[in-house]
């Protein structure tokens, strides 16, 4: 990576695309809720930086001030979100016992 | 004064509500719920007698620093729909939550925040606003799904939420490289600076993939059934006829927006071709579906399918685009009313009969007429049917279709309406045999099937007013790609 | 060029003390004895960096204000590990 | 590319793996709060201060406690059920790489147009009348945007049906911590109060302020101290009264400035900070409402 002449916001936003496939790939593939929560954030975190990385900074140094209220409002979405999908699971484990859905049935059978 | 007032009190009016039914004790929160869909018949009616399109700019602060909203014609139309939509269904709740009030605690607020995310998506004019309005109705839609707190609808709202997170961080990527590129949020702006290239494409690939997960496209939609058929019938009327339609609306703005700058022909077929076996396969699927409820809500996967059958044709500089404009926007409506009538008179006779599966509807024509008509009627529509909204969509389409010279589509509409036929009829059957035991019937609100029936009618006569309504938006899409709608 | 040497010394002192609270954390054996490490080592580690930052402090009011945080971050860390021992715990302490 | 910031991207991208791949749900929990404090070090590098204090606040803090607080009930399951699989990594991985490197060309075409939002926030920061570019734009350019994210608060709310939990007096008197919580929940209420206040002017805001609020709440709360004062946080009008104040500040603008959600001359300042009061209260309430939850 180093040997590419990469400058400070390249270096962000390929972190943040790592960090959203990451997360993507996870959110997909695992079982258990918490840790798709999980990846959500992480997935989230990934695109905020992709979304800031790519402003150019203003003289002083600081931030694009749109992007960085664009991203503050994510990050009380999405932790609104999670705090849902917390609830919401947290319910389903008491109902159920089950940390995890239960697997895809197949299709067009009644549950 | 009232132009500064009427766009934005579309959203906050019902905002306000939802806090004041949240906090108001039952008694209160009931005539209350009446006050507020008058105040907002009022503000639709007279948005609606607004001729000229309104721009509102919000704070006094115009793009690309502040947000503006916008009311066309097409938000207009929606607005009108959306207000039809809710009224039948707060006076169906009535009905429904009468013997639960906890549940009615539970359903008011979060209907009302839902009533402010559908406006507030029809009438911004900012993507990344979008996004927030699209949040906003996302996570209330889960939360109207888990309402009933059963096990299996606290299942299906979890697996809502997911695809709905998803959506959310798939639309904000794409945001993230458009507001990245060009440095601008307002749709108008945007399309003005956007400049075609991988990333602008990528981009707006990315806006469609989680508006088509939203709107639950095929191979998308496994999420839908579970959450429409299992939530509590109100709430899978708003559902059905509202959620799903919000995300779809957006994703109509952006394609009206970006279609003349960016090359989307390929992709608009790739849209097409997915509503196609949407058509067939979710149609295939409502046949085999052995409770009422989940056979309505499989049909949505299939009526999805149709309202993305127009995207083949929306291609600027094309005789077919205006034509195909009309045909999502009547889709949009045909759909939406059918659609909530059917949930709501399945949840009229599943009342009635106490259970859920298609047997227990056997002669519920001869007790529960009215619900049985009201589903016949959104039937016809499904299927498309004239005189309903759903033959002038089917009939629009047929137009496009034969305009840009692409007749298989043709034997595409005939299908899905034969396929839809079956498996309305099949359901339709069961109302007329005869009732194998009549004390098993349980008393029903006369006014939860009367609320049914208005949206049924909606559905099958409202094809009647087919021309008018093309006329009256035919300044949106006239003009189009050289004046944006 | 004096203060900034101080500070720069202060600052690897902090660093040697959170590395440390982080080691005992991670490798001693029971929750009471991880507890030395986070509330001894640690603070004494901010307690560095603080000092460091006081000394590079542009006004009298912004030192103050290291010093408070300082201070709470004290407190704080005394109180959750009095909780947390009480927890590990199950036994009264003799009266 | 600085040696530091390389070094940083690096643990951040170890942080997130260790994260989604942990054993338990609990480790996960802690990994995330470290890769959140790690991540807001990221923000400051990027020059984004209050995003940084943000994602400390929520992304770490917040976020963190929450998923501690239910990672625990997710580890007393009573039967041992596949949470502990970790997902396995190959199927989905080569797709994703895939996607990754088009995102990756995509993002290396993007040369973004000079710094010209900036630039316009600066221009329009003078007649704003609020010193602080980031504040400026939540609540004066863009305020709509943090009504309705309000609005999305108060849905995840209603939504989880979450009622705060009951009050829970100490089992046992804790001298140690009734002395300790006496003074301490009074500092942490300065301490929202000057970030409420800060905002104006520089980094904080209504949601930094509002967690710092909770969080002496809920220490008063363990210390079984103040039931009074405890129970009116989980009256519903508390959880609307910001959203309700926005909403009512920002018609009355029609009137005094001509705009839904402008604000008067002169008057913008002492508004902001009003309707950011308000939300701290409603904000704070709703994190208690989910934090402590229990089903109603």
């Amino acid at each position: 990576m180093s040997a590419i002449a990469m400058d400070a916001a390249t270096l962000w936003w390929v972190l943040g695309t790592a960090l959203t496939f990451l997360g993507l790939g996870v959110m997909l593939a695992a079982p258990a809720l918490l840790r798709k929560l999980l990846a959500f954030n992480v997935m989230g975190s990934g695109v905020f930086l992709v979304l800031l990385a790519l402003r150019p900074r203003g003289p002083d140094g600081v931030a694009d001030p749109i992007a960085q209220a664009l991203v503050l409002t994510g990050i009380v979405i999405a932790i609104a979100s999670t705090a849902l999908g917390l609830m919401l699971a947290r319910r389903y484990h008491l109902a159920t016992g089950r940390d995890s859905l239960p697997e895809d049935a197949p299709e067009g059978t009644d549950d | 004064m009232t132009e500064v007032f009427l766009l934005p009190l579309a959203v906050l009016l019902p905002l306000l509500m939802a806090c004041c039914v949240h906090v108001s004790a039952d008694r209160f929160a009931r005539p209350l719920q009446w006050v507020g869909a008058l105040g907002m018949a009022t503000l639709v009616l007279a948005l609606v007698a607004h001729d000229a399109p309104m721009r509102t700019v919000l704070g006094g602060w115009e793009a690309p620093l502040g947000i503006e909203l916008v009311a066309d014609r097409l938000a207009k139309t929606l607005l009108v729909f959306t207000l039809l939509v809710y009224a039948a269904v707060l006076l169906y709740a009535e009905g429904y939550f009468a013997q639960s009030p906890i549940e009615a605690r539970r359903f008011r607020p979060l209907a009302w925040l839902l009533w402010a995310a559908c406006n507030a998506a029809f009438l911004s004019d900012d993507l990344f606003n979008l996004y927030v309005t699209l949040e906003l109705a996302g996570l209330t839609a889960v939360g109207l799904a888990a309402l009933s707190g059963h096990p299996k609808a606290l299942a299906a709202a979890l697996r809502y939420l997911l695809a709905a997170l998803l959506a959310a961080n798939l639309f904000l990527l794409g945001l993230a490289l458009l507001y990245g590129s060009t440095g601008v949020l307002s749709l108008r702006m945007l399309a003005a600076a956007v400049e075609p290239g991988t990333a602008s494409l990528l981009a707006f690939v990315l806006l469609v993939t989680a508006l088509a997960l939203k709107t639950a496209l095929l191979p998308l939609h496994t999420w839908l059934p579970p959450a429409h058929g299992g939530a509590v019938t109100p709430v899978s009327a708003l559902l059905s006829a509202l959620v799903i339609k919000v995300s779809f609306v957006i994703l109509l703005k952006l394609w009206l927006h970006f279609a003349p700058v960016l090359d989307l022909v390929v992709l608009g077929q790739g849209l097409a071709v997915m509503g196609a076996l949407a058509v067939v396969w979710g149609s295939l699927l409502a046949l085999r579906q052995q409770r009422l409820k989940m056979l309505v809500a499989y049909s949505t996967v299939a009526q999805v399918g149709y309202l993305f059958l127009p995207f083949a044709w929306l291609r600027p500089g094309t005789p077919a685009a205006a034509v195909a404009f009309d045909a999502s926007v009547l889709q949009i409506l045909g759909h939406g009313f059918a659609k909530a009538a059917m949930f709501l008179a399945a949840g009229v006779l599943l009342r009635a009969a106490g259970r859920d599966g298609l047997e227990g509807l056997q002669g519920a024509a001869s007790r529960q007429p009215l619900a049985v008509f009201a589903l016949a009627l959104a039937g016809i529509s499904l299927i498309g049917l004239p005189p309903s909204l759903g033959f002038s969509a089917k009939w629009s389409m047929l137009q496009a279709a034969l305009l840009a010279g692409q007749w298989p589509w043709v034997l595409l509409l005939l299908t899905g309406s034969l396929l839809t036929a079956a498996y309305v009829f099949r359901a339709i059957r069961y109302a007329f045999l005869p009732a194998p035991d009549v004390s098993e019937l349980r008393p029903v609100p006369a006014l939860m099937s009367y609320s049914a029936l208005l949206l049924a009618v909606l559905a099958a006569f409202g094809g009647l007013g087919t021309a008018t309504l093309a006329a009256w938006l035919e300044i949106e899409i006239a003009g189009w790609p050289e004046a944006l709608p | 060029m004096f203060l900034d040497a101080l500070s720069t010394l202060l600052f690897v002192l902090a660093t040697v003390f959170f590395c440390a609270g982080t080691i005992g954390l991670l490798r001693l054996p029971d929750t009471l004895c991880r507890i030395h490490a986070l509330t001894k080592a640690d603070n004494l580690g901010l307690g560095f960096a603080a000092l460091a930052l006081i000394i590079q402090a542009e006004s009298l009011a912004a030192a103050g204000q290291i010093i408070l945080i300082w201070l709470l971050a004290l407190v704080a860390s005394a109180t959750a590990g009095y909780r947390v021992a009480r927890r590990c715990v199950p036994v009264d302490p003799p009266p | 590319m600085n040696a530091v910031d390389a070094l940083l991207a690096l643990v951040l991208l170890a942080l997130a793996v260790a994260c989604l791949w942990a054993k338990t749900a609990r480790t996960g929990s802690l990994l995330f709060i470290t890769f959140g404090l790690l991540l807001a070090l990221a923000w400051v590098r990027l020059g984004a201060i209050d995003v940084a204090l943000a994602e400390a606040a929520i992304g770490a803090g917040i976020a963190g406690a929450l998923l501690l607080d239910a990672a625990r009930q997710f580890e007393h399951s009573p039967a041992g059920q596949n949470s502990a699989r970790a997902p396995s990594p190959w199927p989905p991985s080569l797709l994703m790489l895939f996607l990754a490197a088009v995102l990756l060309y995509a993002l290396s075409t993007i040369q973004p147009l000079a710094g010209d939002a900036t630039l316009a926030v600066s221009a329009a920061l003078e007649s704003s009348e609020i010193a602080h570019p980031v504040t400026a734009v939540l609540l004066v350019f863009r305020a709509y945007d943090t009504l309705l994210e309000i609005a999305v608060l108060l849905v995840a709310v209603l939504a989880a049906q979450a009622a705060p939990s009951a009050i829970r007096a100490s089992p046992k008197y804790d001298p140690a911590l009734a002395a300790v919580v006496g003074w301490m929940v009074p500092i942490a209420v300065l301490v929202a109060v000057y970030l409420l206040w800060a905002g104006s002017s520089r980094t904080g805001g209504a949601f930094q302020a509002a967690a710092v609020l909770a969080g002496a709440i809920l220490l008063a709360r363990f210390s079984g101290q103040w039931p009074d004062a405890d129970r009116l946080w989980q009256h519903a009008g508390v959880r609307v009264f910001g959203l309700v104040t926005f909403i009512v500040v920002g018609l009355s603008g029609a009137f005094t400035a001509g705009a839904v959600l402008g604000y008067p001359a002169g008057w913008t300042g002492g508004l902001v900070l009003g309707i950011e009061a308000a939300l701290m209260l409603s904000i704070a309430a709703s994190l208690l409402a989910l934090f402590g939850w229990k089903e109603r």
